[in-house]
């Protein structure tokens, strides 16, 4: 194990204290609710880079909570992969926050910020955990934050989708707990490292990756365990269904590789290659099910949804790449992060910019959708240039992410991936352009518009344009990248 | 076979009958109650699992179980609420199986 | 085994006979009123012997307190119960079973 | 093990199963949720017979009492609501189609369980070998609030969660109870201060023996459900800081301790030696306050009346 | 001694099962309520019973809780959930 290097500040501990204190301090004083959520989802954005100066010194910070140590009590581990998925949670946190401050009114606001402050808490405690009974709980807290705000505008579709979400959360941490019953008792420890040391093949394994794997594939909302995110996705409150899209359910994922990348890939047989392969043949139905329902969704919410259960599947041909040449393959592993950056960025724009022509126009109808690149240009703006990268075309970091996962494919004679991979894109520009070209319709008819603040369009375009800016700035992003997937896999392989 | 074994074993049957509820029970109230049985089978497996060592029980999944039974019963209470609200506005307490169609946003 | 241990475990299958026929009185008896009068039977002289029972067998003043406080608390427990279901039937007019 | 003990497991197993399942395919829901509080009260003894009395502890005062009556209180709401809605009414089309798979995975899963059973790993040593520095004697508490105090932290606080989501809904108001009559209001009388030193004994006792947070919370909770159910309501200028003041205190203090530990440059949630027994007492207390305003108010089911509209 | 009790423990909870049958058959809510109240004094029983042939005192305070418990969810039947009698749904 690596040496303990204490930075400055335990930065890990405060990135996971002040959301939640947060939470609790609004939820006792609801009238400054607004201000203490404003302010820590900000204080997370320099927590987070204090954190990354640490990373890039350490590669791997451990926090031994309590004092204790593994196996006995639990581990905070921060590395450059957790970094990232806790830098699109900061990024896309602040600018659904800053949206949400203009798109709740007050009254509502009050119960709105402890339930984001106890989401953000849950997730960057999930990032940052090493333990995978800590993971079920902090699951359980991401959850149950989730489910409330998809309910929390309270209408007949917001109410069926989160009941729906309900069960679904629960059924997967509850299997996925089932799977660390079977680990726990085979190799006597809960974290990651020692796991990785005593983990042997066989049935316990076997079947606590399979527990596992359907548990937080359930969650990831991954082909065909979708049936729950477009209903909760869709109906939830614009900037809720922003933080569903871009953080939830990469948050299962990110469990997952990390459970692949240092647990099981390592086995050889059943649990390595084949599981793989399974995992990449739903991520390829995903593509072609999620993008073909996403071009037939008459509502824009709906499509975006959609194109969400798509977008998961790309996350997951990784998998195959990885197993078939039988050795860790950072450029697939590379082209993950990097996605999932782009899809977090893009998506969280795409689906405040549907909250915007829902507040403009009182419905978010494609057919209907006339005029509004008049009226709301900067909307427009920002769901065409988030739906570029989501379609995977140039300049934007969705277009890098995809083409270096094209690559790796092509480099290993993947062509099954590669196809898909391009119908996907071209089902992608399909529906993205299918939104888009309704923007420019001339109006059949006045209707009655309701003006849109322009925070909540500042916001939208600042991620579309974070989207974009991701694809003209790789050079500077790939080393931190090659940090998170380099080492990892390298030490997993004997 | 031991004792422990036994319930390991019972818990391995209450999550698959908690499963099989989950997905064939229409109403929401019996949804839940499936939810809790699947959850009880987890935590028996988890325990009785530990089995008869000789260095007396190992209180770790002792207390992941006492952590999971307060999980399960803060879901619950809020499954309960959420069951109540959605019948109040939609009129039945269960999940309308078809595909969401176009219709006005809440 | 000595004197007080023939004496507990006779205390003890005496309690169990009356838990025994609480449950055969619930099982057999044709009305809601008329199980209730059995389920008290077990309530408070099935549980009360077995308490005596073991009372004898802990040799502790503070676990046989702690025993009978526990039966107290079943006694209370149950009579309200048994009440309220009893009035609450007769509110709802569940029917008397006649011969 | 003797015939006897095997016959009692043997049958506790049966029972539990046979319990799910009729809980689970019985055409009324009045009598699901009667199987289910039995179903509790026999997980209760399950615990019991595997050696986790902490677990039945928790059992009895959580799974099968406050979630029975929760799920009680829930149905007799569902029959005003929606009368017609609360026969079974169950998929035909789905009854067969998944239950060969789910007796297939279970079996397998049943294999991958009896693989693991000769030689179970566990933590038991490393527990016992640091409970002397835990500041507390019983190994389960050590756990909870010391060596996996962190789980319990988030724990506390998915309480605290469940509560606030459940406000944000804004269910409809509690019907104003019948007067409770004067049985039901001996009982009252007799029982809550019971509950209350029983809820004490509780934590008390949880430093050493089996009990704790959550167990007395749980049972200083009840107490609290069966005030509502006798009619007892808060007192309106208590319904606003002061009830939130209970329901945060405990996860509230728990961040506070965490917080003030970080600040003297120890790792998060170490206790210094001297001092584990006491803020473990301290944290312990607050939770159970915190934890039975909690279940009581989410019993309750909505926000308590003369909340000043914000 | 030791086989009494657990003999005693095996006939209790012979007893709870049949009294199980009760719950299941009905035929009002209060007959299935009264089942379960015995089920929570039987399993009081059992848990004393249990108490004494393992040595462990922790029971008895299972019991207790239990004893304690059994009250609450009965309160919250008689009080919330006894379906009204044209909801009674399965007369006999």
């Amino acid at each position: 194990m690596s040496p303990v290097l204490l930075p400055d500040l335990p930065w890990e501990a405060l990135l996971i204290l002040l959301p939640l204190t947060g939470a609790a301090a609004g939820a006792l004083w609801p009238p400054a609710a607004r201000a203490i959520g404003l302010l820590t989802t900000a204080g997370g954005l320099l927590l987070l880079a204090g954190l990354g100066t640490a990373v890039a010194d350490a590669q791997t910070l451990r926090h031994a909570v309590g004092g204790w140590g593994a196996p006995l009590g639990i581990e905070l581990r921060a590395d450059a992969l957790s970094l990232v998925f806790l830098t699109a949670t900061a990024l896309v946190g602040l600018g659904v926050a800053v949206y949400a401050d203009s798109y709740f009114e007050r009254s509502q606001a009050r119960g709105f910020w402890p339930l984001w402050l106890f989401l953000l808490g849950a997730l960057n405690a999930l990032f940052l955990s090493a333990d995978l009974f800590n993971l079920y709980v902090t699951l359980e807290l991401m959850g149950l934050a989730a489910v409330a705000l998809t309910a929390f505008s309270g209408g007949r579709a917001a109410l069926s989708g989160a009941m729906r979400y309900l069960l679904a959360t629960l059924l997967g941490s509850l299997v996925y707990l089932l799977g660390v019953a079977l680990l726990y008792h085979a190799t006597g420890t809960l974290d990651f490292s020692l796991l990785t040391q005593r983990l042997e093949a066989g049935p316990a394994a076997r079947t606590a990756l399979g527990l596992m794997g359907a548990g937080l594939a359930l969650k990831t909302a991954l082909f065909p365990f979708h049936f729950w995110l477009p209903p909760a996705h869709s109906s939830a409150p614009a900037p809720v269904s922003a933080l569903l899209s871009a953080l939830v359910v990469k948050a299962s994922f990110y469990i997952l590789v990390r459970l692949w990348l240092e647990l099981f890939a390592p086995l050889s047989g059943l649990e390595g290659a084949g599981t793989g392969e399974v995992l990449g043949w739903l991520g390829m139905a995903a593509i072609l099910w999620g993008s073909w329902q996403a071009l037939r969704q008459p509502r824009v919410k709906l499509l975006v949804a959609y194109s969400t259960v798509a977008q998961i599947g790309y996350l997951f041909l990784a998998f195959p790449l990885l197993t078939a040449a039988g050795l860790p393959d950072p450029a697939a592993w590379r082209a993950v992060l990097w996605l999932v950056l782009a899809h977090a960025l893009a998506k969280a724009a795409m689906f405040l910019a549907a909250g915007n022509l829902l507040r403009f126009g009182g419905h978010d109808r494609i057919p209907d959708l006339d005029c509004v690149a008049q009226r709301l240009p900067l909307t427009v703006a920002a769901f065409a240039l988030a739906g570029i990268s989501i379609a995977g075309l140039p300049p934007t970091g969705g277009f890098i992410g995809k083409w270096l996962l094209l690559e790796a494919a092509l480099l290993q004679g993947r062509w099954d991936l590669v196809a898909v991979m391009l119908l996907g894109g071209l089902l992608a520009a399909g529906y993205v352009f299918k939104v888009v070209g309704h923007f420019f319709t001339p109006a059949a008819a006045g209707h009655a518009a309701r003006p849109v603040p322009a925070a909540m369009e500042w916001t939208a375009l600042t991620l579309a344009i974070l989207a974009l800016l991701l694809g003209l700035a790789p050079a500077w992003l790939l080393p931190w990248l090659d940090l998170a997937v380099g080492p990892g896999p390298a030490e997993a392989v004997p | 076979m031991s004792a422990a074994g036994f319930y390991a074993l019972a818990g391995v049957a209450l999550v698959v009958l908690g499963l099989y509820g989950l997905a064939v029970q229409a109403h929401l109230l019996r949804k839940l109650l499936a939810v809790n049985i699947l959850g009880s089978g987890v935590f028996l497996v988890l325990v009785g699992l530990g089995g008869p060592a000789d260095a007396g029980p190992d209180p770790v999944p002792h207390a992941m179980v006492i952590t999971g039974i307060v999980v399960a019963v803060s879901a619950t209470a809020l499954g309960l609420v959420l069951m109540l609200k959605l019948t109040t506005t939609s009129g039945r307490p269960t999940l309308e199986d078809d595909a969401p169609r176009e219709g006005p946003e809440a | 085994m000595t004197g007080p241990d023939y004496l507990a475990a006779l205390l003890l299958l005496a309690g169990a006979l009356f838990f025994l026929a609480g449950t055969l009185g619930l099982l057999r008896f044709p009305d809601v009123y008329t199980r209730l009068h059995a389920l008290t039977k077990a309530d408070n002289v099935g549980l009360g012997l077995i308490v005596l029972g073991l009372s004898l067998q802990s040799g502790s003043w503070l676990v046989a307190g702690k025993l009978i406080l526990i039966w107290l608390l079943v006694l209370l427990a149950g009579a309200s119960v048994s009440h309220l279901i009893a009035r609450g039937a007769r509110l709802r007019g569940i029917p008397e079973w006649r011969r | 093990m003797s015939l006897l003990q095997t016959g009692i497991d043997a049958l506790l197993a049966l029972g539990l199963v046979w319990l799910a399942w009729r809980a689970l395919a019985c055409p009324d829901l009045f009598r699901g949720i009667v199987l289910f509080i039995a179903f509790g009260l026999l997980m209760a003894l399950a615990w019991v017979r595997l050696e986790a009395p902490d677990v039945a502890l928790a059992e009895a005062a959580i799974g099968a009492g406050l979630t029975g009556a929760l799920l009680l209180a829930a149905l007799a709401r569902l029959n005003r609501i929606a009368p017609a809605g609360t026969r079974a009414d169950t998929r035909e089309a789905w009854r067969n189609a998944p239950a060969l798979l789910l007796v297939l995975a279970g079996a397998g899963l049943g294999l991958a369980v009896l693989s693991l059973l000769p030689e179970p790993a566990g933590l038991q040593a490393q527990v016992a070998a640091e409970l002397g520095r835990s500041g507390v004697s019983n190994p389960v508490t050590a756990v909870l609030l010391n060596f996996r105090g962190y789980d319990t932290l988030l724990e506390v606080l998915v309480l605290l969660l469940a509560l606030l989501a459940a406000w944000s809904l804004e269910a409809e108001p509690p019907r104003r109870e019948a007067a409770p009559g004067p049985v039901l209001d001996l009982l009252l009388r007799l029982l809550l201060p019971v509950l209350v030193l029983a809820a004490a004994y509780l934590l008390w006792a949880g430093a050493h023996a089996p009990g704790g947070a959550f167990q007395a919370g749980a049972v200083l909770g009840a107490a609290g459900v069966l005030a509502l159910l006798a009619g007892w309501r808060l007192q309106p200028h208590l319904t606003g800081l002061p009830l939130r003041l209970a329901i945060v205190i405990g996860p509230g203090g728990f961040l506070l301790v965490a917080w003030a530990l970080l600040l003297t440059g120890r790792p998060l949630l170490e206790y210094p030696p001297a001092l584990a027994g006491a803020l473990i007492l301290l944290i312990e207390t607050l939770a159970t306050l915190s934890i039975a305003a909690t279940l009581a108010v989410l019993f309750q089911g909505s926000r308590p009346a003369a909340e000043p509209p914000a | 001694m030791p086989d009494l009790y657990h003999a005693l423990t095996l006939f209790l909870l012979l007893n709870l099962g049949a009294g199980l049958w009760r719950v299941v058959r009905g035929p009002t809510a209060a007959d299935r309520m009264l089942a379960a109240q015995l089920f929570g004094t039987t399993a009081v029983a059992i848990l004393l019973v249990l108490a004494q042939a393992g040595g462990v005192a922790a029971l008895r305070d299972v019991a207790l809780v239990f004893a304690l418990l059994a009250a609450v969810a009965a309160v919250a039947f008689v009080r919330r959930a006894w379906p009204q009698p044209e909801d009674e749904h399965d007369r006999p």
